[in-house]
């Protein structure tokens, strides 16, 4: 890499009076509402967001770290860091949940695995607000077992047909292309016979459904594919090889999410302000058992928090169990959010069963009790860490395994047989 | 498949079961149920008719009064009905209804026969309105006066279920000189019904507000001889069948998720073969045969007159009330994904029993009241159980 | 089966009138402490309820039911019942818990499977009092996986001879003969390879060794077997077809004991005297939150007692389902003795990390928390009656089992080079 | 092995621990804990005055009076010795002895300053006998007077670890006009040691009576300027290294039972392959990690001055406690029969972090402390945290 033109300071400089000219402060914008919004309003939200990316690509601004020849500025990440402090103030586009996917997940896998063809085409048109990225990756039939995947691609002279359903896709309804893993050989065993895919969200055969929640709002999405329409063009890897690229894959999604955000604030002293509100507002914050469940809640919250900073210092110590170590903390939020959930419910003592009025705590009560489950589900269930940390920190022997040896034409077979026979 | 809260039962009760879950999935099955929570419709009167045409409404009632039990024990006839409607969760008020003409029928007091041939005929329903201080809920406070020959109150009860479809409120009060309940019909001048947000979508609740409702003297339920002794076994009687109908949806919840995991594959295995879940659902359902064995033995002892039968009520109570929220995170748990879409009964299940647990008393308040009965200065047996506040 | 010669009235009036006149009541004579006492002590005792059970032989009150070929009378089962209940007061034999091994098990366990030859030569001497039975089942290195036994008889000419070791045999120390699992092939199946032997425990090359257990008692033995000499007189059942044997014993000894004794008295309103008078001892009797841990555990063994009662109803209405509905008396109180014995731990407060005096209640405490998953492993831990639930009540589909289809040799050879490979 | 407390530690004080777990395998290991304990032995004093010449008894002293820390916190190497100590069960009073120096330190009083010099050198040893109001323990209550120029101790302190072997016992009495603490010499006229029966057996414990015990008032600890503020940091430093020496317990019990799931064979693979050990053994494990997390954390900030340090040795001994009897319950199961023989160590952890959880004070009296600091009107910080009775 060339030595940057510009010094570090004159850059933190510029792009401060860019910024400044050019972007609204933070707190002057309020977030889009992709959800709850009307078609033509999500279209009219998407399209500004997409404007200011634009203006920041333009700038020079979007890809700072990416290479040059792929729409990016092939600069240290220091400069990277040195914009994000000054731009920390400033209202950045924001695409939802399909911005962090499209650049924190697809396009560094992209990036590490895409042809330069593929990169070419696809990268600057990213950069510029052009493409939003979501990923199509877990099929409705396969969920923890992420490589079951069926939904197929199959050759046709030198196009793919795309056929089947992928599920739990975050933001697809607003997204411009879908990262689609589709099994490409049904004759090799389940991890080999898979392929990485760019689909168009918007090509014929596609159909985009919106889910809902059991909380009432729906971010996520389920794709069916009727014989959709794809070359060589679209393949990301190589052909067979996308459980390679789904490694990788994991490690952007695992770094950039799936952590549990600290509740409680730096002073222990400093009681769960959730719980307290809604004790007082049924009446019991000088109710003894209401006290304890309410410590109880925060010797959790503060446990949790400092477990976050010992994961931390252990994947710093020893990067080779990063992955092994990261599972504490999943484990830990599916572990404890349940219970903070119940405790809050036993807290409101009926007042989660009604309440009156939108804004009482007890309504925040039921939601936090119906998704509190979402860590011990979404990204590999409580099982799968079990496992993770049973095999990969403890050194436990492994578990035995039906469908990595054989073709996943018969694995799939012998599932529905099911006896338990081995020997 | 019915819920089997009881192993064994009679020919009778097998008859009428079969009545009413044919009628319930004919009329109101969980697609009904889930319709009519999502456009907001109050329950089918016609129904509630047909309900009572087997006899639901009369179970608790003595025959001089147009009841009558099937097994000569009316809290097992009426705790298995419950439990049935549970597992297919059925809105509407069947816990108030049968605990208002329970008390009216206990009471025998001529105002209130006339009302109780009503909802024993289906042609009436009604709910339970009751001081939260009986099962320690601030929220709830009712003040009862007497002036000359009228009871004036005053208050509000937060969330009561089925108020919005029902025609006559049971008002529990408790005065210095002990319970005043009294029948009053709804709409009364003074008093009104304010419908609320709740957990539990496929029900209704309600906050009643008192405002110097006058009703007349003689409206109120029985002497005052046995006052204390009605209202806690009227209590009990309605914990029997709030935990009745939590069992069946308990019984409706994990039999889905043991399907599901017999069905799901990963790993090329099915995921009900994996020790993981497998012994999940063996531990929720040994949960779920406890808390079947818990109501099934308060529901026998409290229709047969046991003096435990309001203890065993109240620990029926408290184990359900507990158990069932964790059952459904179990069953929750092994449906994955699918359990967090809007289409999917799981959070159907999860909103039932998490918002039945705090009805008619929590877990913790029963414990309270368990201890509150007992005599701990020679851990042996006491005299009758009686009235008292439990302070939460 | 002939008509008894005697009406169940005068038998009954007849047993009455023998009771009063040869054995004291219940409440005149303590019951024997085996484990405390000296080598002589123990020899005494036993040898005194050795004779009581001789006078009971002799008076024909032993093996009431038992074939009259063996010793026994030959009576239907009412006459059993009938002598039961007028004996009720009386202080009949005790051999502490060798003695239900004995009659309840193993007896039972050779009638059923026992030749002829067998059960006359030992069932009288049984009935006598002059052999106590107990069981030599577990192989130390086989606790819940009952058929992975490696004790072995080898042919020796027209004998065989036993090397290996047994543990977990309840009383051996003071018994005459154990009941003994034994490899007798090693290139058979798991399942098909193995014989039962009866095996005098002071035969030469037998050594007997009481275990410590951690409350300090010592009812438990280990086995030690050197090339002990036995005859094809002493196999119990068919040579390699030890495994039916074991059926029925399971069967017997899971209906003898293994289920919760019920706690709680017949009064739902009576909280648990041993909790009450904990806190009363630690002067909390009055503290909220001492309240609520005893009622929780009131209303856990409440609803014990109530699913034992379900249990019982469950078993007659479908026998074919009693053994895994069985299991959740089992796993029941592997589940809530430990939760029970962690709410007497929290109600000492500390009372029971130190106590002034033998008889306080916080050493009751220590014992029952040091003792408390005692069921949740002894005869089968919980995650064996969790798979026999899911498996035989639930339907749940079968384990994948790797010790079933192939010599048992192999099967060890194998375990140590465990790899989770399969397919 | 080490307990890994802390994931990184400095170079010297690898150098300590190693030093210390060097001393502890050769002179005390498990086996000869076990035989002490059979045979009802003290401790050895030779052992303790090894341990001092490695600074183990001066981490918690100010440099003036011969002490010092190696890292410049004095809780966190105090806790890393600790955390190796539990790990291997050691008897005598480590606590005891440290938060009794790092008191007399902190109050900077003459007459402790020579007892002070003896502890940080191994010649003497103590004990700290503190009224149980403190924590919540009704059994252990102190009354003191001043009559002239003495003080004058009356009551009995209950189950305190280690006096029987000690030179010193500081004691705290809780007046009206706040706390007393007062530097006792063993034996005093007047006060009695009777041992008493203990869960722990790897530890010895006895009650402490105290029969109008006359001390000179001179020997008071400190002004009674901060004397609120140094018993609460007294005892959050006793929770830090109780909570230590726990967290230590629990990963020597926790690797033994790891080690016993790789290699116990049954049905034909290794125990620990098997989805419900392996599972068990995970959720285990994250129990131990967050066990060390907020220990150490806790040590980082008391050791450090931060006002909420108290506050998170609370949280550290609440949540130790209860996890440390959960933790060793696991791991008896994953042991199956073995771990019910006396030969086999179980029961020794078992003992071991059970006893320990109830020592300066319980969960509950913890989870109590921590409401009674918090304002709870904002639910923001508060003030210094306030000495204060915790009622049980």
């Amino acid at each position: 890499m060339p030595e940057p033109l510009i010094g570090i300071e004159d850059y933190r400089r510029q792009a401060g009076k860019w910024l400044t000219a050019n972007l609204p402060r933070r707190d002057e914008v309020s977030r889009p509402d992709f959800d709850g919004a009307s078609d033509e309003e999500l279209r009219r939200q998407i399209d500004a967001e997409r404007a200011v990316q634009r203006r920041l690509y333009d700038a020079g601004y979007a890809g700072i770290t990416w290479p040059v020849e792929y729409g990016g500025q092939g600069l240290p990440e220091e400069y990277e860091r040195a914009f994000a402090a000054e731009a920390r103030g400033f209202r950045l586009p924001d695409f939802g949940i399909a911005g962090g996917t499209t650049f924190g997940v697809c396009a560094r896998t992209m990036l590490a695995h895409g042809s330069p063809a593929f990169l070419r085409r696809h990268l600057p048109r990213i950069l510029a607000g052009e493409e939003l990225f979501v990923q199509f990756f877990s099929d409705p039939e396969a969920g923890s077992d992420l490589a079951g995947v069926r939904t197929q691609a199959v050759r046709d002279g030198d196009r793919w047909l795309l056929s089947g359903s992928k599920i739990w896709s975050s933001g697809a309804y607003y997204a411009d292309w879908g990262m689609c893993l589709a099994r490409t050989d049904w004759d090799a065993p389940k991890h080999r016979g898979l392929t990485w895919f760019a689909v168009p969200v918007r090509a014929a055969g596609v159909t985009v459904q919106r889910i809902r929640q059991i909380t009432g709002s729906a971010e996520f999405c389920q794709e069916f594919f009727d014989d959709v329409v794809l070359t060589d063009d679209d393949v990301i890897g190589e052909v067979n090889d996308g459980w390679t690229v789904t490694q990788t894959m994991l490690l952007f999604e695992r770094g950039g999410g799936g952590e549990a955000q600290p509740r409680a604030g730096g002073d222990a002293r400093r009681l769960p302000a959730d719980l307290v509100e809604l004790a007082r507002s049924v009446g019991t914050l000088d109710d003894a058992h209401t006290q304890q469940l309410i410590t109880r809640a925060h010797v959790d919250d503060v446990v949790r928090d400092q477990l976050m900073t010992r994961i931390g210092a252990l994947m710093r110590l020893d990067p080779r169990l990063a992955a092994g170590v990261a599972s504490y903390g999943k484990l830990a939020s599916a572990t404890f959010d349940p219970v903070r959930a119940n405790l809050a419910l036993e807290i409101a003592n009926g007042a989660a069963s009604s309440w009156n009025g939108a804004g009482t705590p007890a309504a925040r009560v039921v939601s936090d009790l119906l998704s509190s489950r979402f860590m011990a589900i979404a990204g590999g269930t409580s099982e799968m860490q079990r496992n993770s940390i049973g095999e990969r920190v403890l050194g436990l022997p492994r578990e035995p395994s039906f469908d990595s040896g054989k073709p996943f034409r018969e694995v799939v077979r012998d599932a529905q047989n099911w006896s338990g026979k081995v020997s | 498949m019915g819920v089997r809260l009881f192993p064994e039962i009679s020919g009778e009760q097998r008859l009428m079961l079969d009545s009413v879950i044919r009628l319930v999935e004919s009329n109101c099955p969980l697609p009904v149920v889930r319709r009519q929570a999502e456009q907001n419709r109050l329950g089918d009167a016609d129904l509630r008719r047909e309900f009572a045409d087997l006899g639901c409404f009369g179970l608790l009632v003595h025959e001089d009064h147009g009841g009558g039990s099937l097994s000569g024990n009316g809290v097992v006839d009426a705790a298995l009905v419950a439990s049935e409607r549970g597992a297919r969760l059925q809105p509407g008020p069947f816990v108030g209804t049968n605990v208002v003409a329970y008390a009216l029928s206990e009471a025998g007091t001529t105002p209130g026969l006339e009302a109780l041939a009503d909802l024993v005929a289906g042609k009436a329903s009604a709910v339970w309105a009751f001081d939260g201080a009986l099962v320690g809920d601030r929220r709830s406070v009712l003040a009862v006066r007497q002036d000359g020959d009228e009871l004036v109150l005053d208050g509000t009860v937060c969330g009561v279920q089925g108020a919005d479809e029902c025609d006559w409120i049971l008002v529990s009060a408790l005065s210095s000189d002990g319970p005043v309940q009294v029948l009053v019909a709804n709409p009364t001048g003074g008093m009104t019904l304010e419908r609320v947000d709740g957990m539990d979508i496929t029900r209704r609740f309600s906050d009643i507000h008192f405002s110097s409702v006058r009703v007349p003297a003689r409206q109120r339920l029985g002497g005052s001889a046995d006052a204390e002794g009605l209202l806690n076994r009227q209590l009990a009687v309605a914990c029997v069948l709030s935990a009745a109908e939590s069992v069946g949806a308990m019984d409706a919840n994990f039999q889905l998720a043991l399907e599901y995991s017999r069905v799901r594959i990963a790993f090329g295995r099915p995921i009900g073969s994996f020790q993981a879940v497998k012994h999940l659902l063996a531990n929720t359902s040994l949960l779920l045969e406890m808390a079947k064995a818990v109501v099934a033995g308060a529901a026998v002892k409290l229709g047969a007159g046991a003096p435990d039968g309001p203890a065993l009520a109240s620990i029926a109570k408290a184990f359900v009330g507990e158990r069932a929220v964790e059952l459904t995170h179990n069953c929750f748990q092994v449906f994955g994904g699918i359990g967090y879409t809007w289409e999917h009964d799981q959070h159907l299940f999860m909103r039932r029993l998490a918002s039945e647990s705090f009805l008619y008393g929590s877990p913790v308040a029963h414990r309270r009241s368990l201890w509150s009965h007992a005599d701990v200065s020679t851990g042996a047996r006491t005299g009758e159980r009686t009235g008292g506040r439990v302070d939460a």
